[in-house]
């Protein structure tokens, strides 16, 4: 297994897929020439030249529209978001033609395209660049909604997204571009889209986490750990489809669930699945089930208020303790 | 009115503002001289052409007679007046040259090749229909046959137009893409954003504003300032403007710049003047125009127009007009039996057509 | 009390409210001559003139800006959108900037801003005319979003949406605009926003429904009443702020929950209300909580296909059975 | 180079086609020859223009070192080399004209009245910052001068700006509004919505484009087309286009807009040449351009500018420069002291200024 930087695993997985398919490239802003805005896409202006990895004006929905035709007439874009904070202007293209035309048109047209880019918060950027969008994505029928967090996850995951013949939403993140992690030597990688991991195993409480808060929730449950709290952590990796049936098993046999999501409290993920949770294993929970969400309000610049405002390990472990009714 | 207002924002239309004058709401410039044959038009194509154009009109009458006899529903755009711009552009462009349009789509669906039966099929929501009856009205396509559908979100196939026609250029086909759409979508910030990249990038493609006076009821001098074919020049791109009312006319333009288009893979931007009918959609009360106005547009009828042109140019004889109309009214009445007896979808059709690849419906409960 | 048509009821508050405050002013696509796509606006022009009633281009972005910067230099603009689908094009202006240009400015500025228009489904307006999307706002912090049921509750609160101090969203419905009902003749009717209504006391299970999905669960209840059940019918009138206090209360009563949504299921207000639900009043619970929801799959135009992908009085009926474990 | 590469999309910058050859970025136009007395302007103003900029320079220089030290993190967006174009403006605006920018804006914030302790304490996050940390570098406002702020989302707060200049219409104020934004923002739909209602709905609204050659590390001609300032032809818009580096010339040209556009209550849009020192932010490795463009521009210092037409014009000695030079590095050393020594924001504060209103928190879990 070689040791790559998340970065380094996604480009692997641009090159690998642009190698293979004459069809697919890449644009958006400053991908090419600048060699990224966070270098994912580092030497492939080099590789493939100036027709398959382009810069693009900033021009989100333009942009993100012209993946769209271009995908319904035979390509397969990788349409890359300096961040998804600025795919909102591209929403309408998104939301309202990318995962419709195909059902407008009676199946008439498929849109092979992925959306890709960092999600969330980076450090102390203010308000408008640190919104989790996942959540809001996956309240959208026909979107598949990836959030990785360790590079081979995500080399895996974005090779299939490519391949995936419709409209994947796959979401990085700024500070994890550098976290380094073993990633399979396999010739041709792919991980299904769909599929939760089981990240470590533990018969106390199950705790679900994705993308930049596996990372929380895993210093949570090494600190549990010394406490004598073995947690069960779960990477769904993909927000949507959400594999509900991993988590559900593990509850049967934990009983108590905690879900930490990047996303603001009303309807994420944690919301989605602990609904999901509560219906379907209302018997085998001994406790309700507990969420660790950002707080209902806009991302603050100073730095002691982004730290109050962005999920930390200590809340996860008052969470988890207050499944297990420990104090 | 208050005398509260002072400061005015938008325009004042006619109803508030013009005491009963006529106020035309597109100057349609002169129609082309040439006769078919100068353009390279065969005597057949000409009377091709009348046959689509009038089919178009009587498809959409009948269409509107069914609507109001509530044998479907939805909104129902009527592209009556219009038909001239379908029909010219489809006959300058190559068959595999691909059209995307708005929700006014009908006219473009059948020169494109939909079937009466497809279209009216759909119009009522049957499995038959040619975008299965999961569109409607507004998304009539066929893809196969380059025509890749009407779109309901004001400007939002602008982009994708431009995306068809960058495939086009990657592909190296040859293909060149058109797009479609109303003097309303012009203030979309999409197009603004599409127009630059389709310049810079050196886009195969023709955007075309189809200006019909209106948007819904706003007239066009009171939603977008200035001449709009002028926006071309702000990008430095090409850009015409001529009569849509006269199939000739746009068949003579459309070809001298989709070749152009071909020949150099730079975009061009297109003002077609042209005039709507019919209301907005069935439920418009048309207080924005008068009477007189609309009158004054239909002298300039376009399906009338080239069967006087038929005519004229004794290309075909009353009679054998007559035949034509005959032959497309019985179309168009088998096409509404067609429809009345085709099947509704399936429930299980609800879950189709979602996924190119393996589908997924979140907490399915069926 | 008059009776009056919901759209009535709109024109009455936004007619006072323009009357009582010179700030106010309403704009959007044909508002001003056309008076209203759907009749709302109708007679305004007449009484307050082209200063205060404006028709704008199909610029979504744009007007929606420009309702934000005029809300920050002291008016108070009422902003229609002809729906809520087509607002999607407009959202960087309300989730990145009315809701936090404040905060990102430390308290100097204020955006007053109602924006509103129909939401939701109409009928066989196919896929890009469908969509809810109060719970997708509602995701945002800062945002009050209000979808009323009955024209009582639209008057009153749309009254308090134009002069709450922040940025509202306001959802109507299409189908709804005709729907008669008594409206209180108080001569300056204000319902505050966030609290929510018991609308039929009931003893068995309680019925969380709001806007258009509220009358289906009126409808539900009365067919359940000739079987001897008992529903306790909520109406929370406002997502946001979600009057979670009075459901609860509510559920310790009748110890069974079922909310209906207009949303698709991932992340709606019903998995949010259920989440909190579940983690509130989880010894209270005999059952679990149950939604009625659209399917996650787009809106088709075929009539028999529309039918069944909209949530309708059968599904509630059902889901009350299920959660009284009734067949 | 791939020679897969057939067809190119983008144009080809700096590094890649141009052989190392100075590809400026921005060709800047002459400056006024006028002097300030025949510009309106008195002794004491060129003075003050004058300290002014070289405010906004030390406060950015040290603001670099800080950043570099550590003292602050999130985005740095330095406005070094630009001074003149806040400068002349708000020299040639009423004090109570609106002015809103992108997140380049510290000078634009210095020089409309925010303290460089205000300012220097912003970007450490203080609770005594101008937004009370709650913003940062890119959120700069001090709303009672009317300057609204930085913004982040390019080309968000172009409506906004018209919005400004709508309510000033609306409460026939006489106030004018001015929105600054960068070459890349050109590119956005928001613009083109924008010019076209003010336009329409004539709005006393200047559009400033401040053209500094780069949108990130895209030259302007590989993201936009043509001149920018030939945009306003499309939406029969007034526009003027002038050099940005010499702040007499923003001076003039800005007055006697601003006076048109108050005037007349119609909009202008306006470019102005200009160029970037630094890098877009402070991880820019800056291969995009070759050093002896930048030093091309580095000769055209509006600083150093100002600075030789004082003494040129004897209006200052060499020493009293000086100790303007020197008073304004105390002003920024003591912001800096003032910036390390003042709170932050205590945690209550994190729910403070999200609401005029009431407040209200889902689920709020403190
Ligand atoms: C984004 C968006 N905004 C508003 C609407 C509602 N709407 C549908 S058609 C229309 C008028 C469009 O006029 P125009 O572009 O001139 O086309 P025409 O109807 O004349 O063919 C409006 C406002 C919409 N469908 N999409
Ligand atoms: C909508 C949006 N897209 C992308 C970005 C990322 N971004 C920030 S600044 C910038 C370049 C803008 O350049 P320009 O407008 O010329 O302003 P300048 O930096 O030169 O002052 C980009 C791409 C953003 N902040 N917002
Ligand atoms: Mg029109
Ligand atoms: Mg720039």
């Amino acid at each position: 297994m070689a040791v790559l930087q998340f970065r380094e695993a996604l480009l692997q997985a641009i090159d690998e897929e642009m190698d293979r398919d004459e069809r697919v490239f890449i644009m958006g802003e400053e991908v090419a020439e600048y060699n990224g805005a966070y270098k994912v896409t580092e030497g492939l202006l080099d590789k493939y030249g100036f027709k398959r990895v382009i810069d693009t004006p900033i021009s989100e929905l333009g942009f993100a529209g012209i993946g769209v035709g271009a995908a319904m007439n035979g390509l397969r874009p990788i349409v890359e978001f300096m961040t998804f904070n600025f795919a909102v202007l591209a929403a309408d293209q998104i939301i309202n033609h990318a995962t419709k035309v195909r059902y407008m048109l009676g199946g008439q047209a498929s849109v092979p395209i992925v959306f890709r880019g960092p999600n969330a918060s980076a450090g102390q950027l203010g308000a408008t660049h640190s919104v989790a969008y996942d959540s809001m994505y996956a309240h959208f029928p026909g979107l598949s909604v990836i959030y990785p967090s360790e590079p081979d996850d995500a080399k895996g995951l974005l090779k299939s997204a490519i391949r995936n013949d419709d409209t994947v939403v796959f979401m990085e993140s700024e500070q994890m571009y550098g976290l380094k992690g073993e990633v399979s030597d396999e010739s041709d990688y792919i991980i299904p889209i769909g599929k939760a991991k089981i990240k470590r195993a533990g018969d106390d409480v199950t705790v679900v986490a994705s993308g930049k808060m596996y990372h929380i929730a895993k210093q949570a449950a090494a600190q549990l750990e010394k406490e004598g709290i073995e947690v069960e952590l779960i990477d769904p990796r993909t927000i949507k489809p959400f594999d509900i049936k991993t988590v559900i098993e593990s509850i049967q046999k934990t009983n108590r669930c905690v879900i930490v999501d990047e996303a603001h409290p009303y309807g994420g993920m944690a919301a989605e699945a602990g609904f999901l949770i509560q219906r379907d294993a209302f018997d085998y929970l001994d406790a309700p089930v507990l969420r660790v969400t950002l707080p209902d309000v806009n991302a603050p610049f100073s730095k002691p208020l982004f730290d109050l405002w962005l999920p930390d390990a200590k809340k996860v472990v008052q969470a988890v303790k207050a499944v297990m009714y420990r104090n | 009115m208050a005398n509260k207002s002072q400061a005015v924002f938008t325009p004042i239309g006619l109803n508030k503002g013009n005491n009963g004058k006529i106020d035309k709401s597109v100057k349609l410039p002169p129609v082309t001289k040439k006769k078919h044959s100068e353009l390279g038009l065969s005597d057949q194509d000409v009377v091709n052409m009348y046959q689509q154009m009038y089919l178009q009109r009587r498809f959409e009458e009948r269409a509107m007679q069914m609507y109001q006899k509530g044998k479907f529903g939805g909104f129902l755009h009527l592209y009556i007046g219009q038909e001239a711009v379908s029909t010219g552009t489809v006959f300058a462009l190559n068959d595999d040259d691909d059209i995307i349009t708005a929700y006014r789509d009908h006219g473009w669906g059948l020169v494109r090749g939909i079937s009466a039966n497809e279209g009216m099929a759909e119009l009522f929501g049957k499995a038959t229909g040619c975008s299965k009856g999961k569109g409607g009205s507004m998304h009539f396509a066929k893809t196969k046959n380059h025509f890749w559908g009407g779109y309901g979100i004001v400007g939002g196939h602008i982009p994708i137009g431009a995306g068809l026609s960058f495939a086009n250029k990657y592909q190296e086909n040859g293909r060149i893409s058109t797009c479609f759409f109303g003097d309303g979508a012009v203030d979309q910030g999409a197009l603004h954003e599409t127009m630059n990249m389709a310049q810079l990038w050196k886009l195969p493609c023709i955007f075309v504003v189809e200006n019909n006076g209106y948007s819904m009821g706003t007239a066009a001098r009171r939603h977008t300032v200035g001449e709009i074919h002028e926006r071309a020049k702000g990008y430095g791109m090409k850009g015409a403007m001529f009569n849509g009312m006269d199939a000739l006319t746009v068949y003579e333009n459309m070809k001298k710049i989709a070749d152009e288009v071909r020949e150099t893979s730079e975009p061009c931007f297109v003002e077609i003047r042209t005039y709507r009918y019919r209301g907005h959609s069935m439920s418009d009360p048309q207080q924005y125009r008068s009477k007189e106005e609309l009158l004054e547009y239909q002298k300039t009828d376009p399906v009338e127009r080239m069967k006087t042109y038929l005519l004229n140019e004794k290309l075909q004889t009353e009679e054998e007009i007559l035949a034509t109309q005959e032959k497309v009214e019985e179309e168009v009445m088998a096409s509404i039996e067609f429809a009345e007896n085709s099947p509704f979808p399936e429930p299980e059709a609800l879950y189709e057509d979602m996924f190119s690849g393996e589908p997924f419906f979140h907490d399915d409960q069926r």
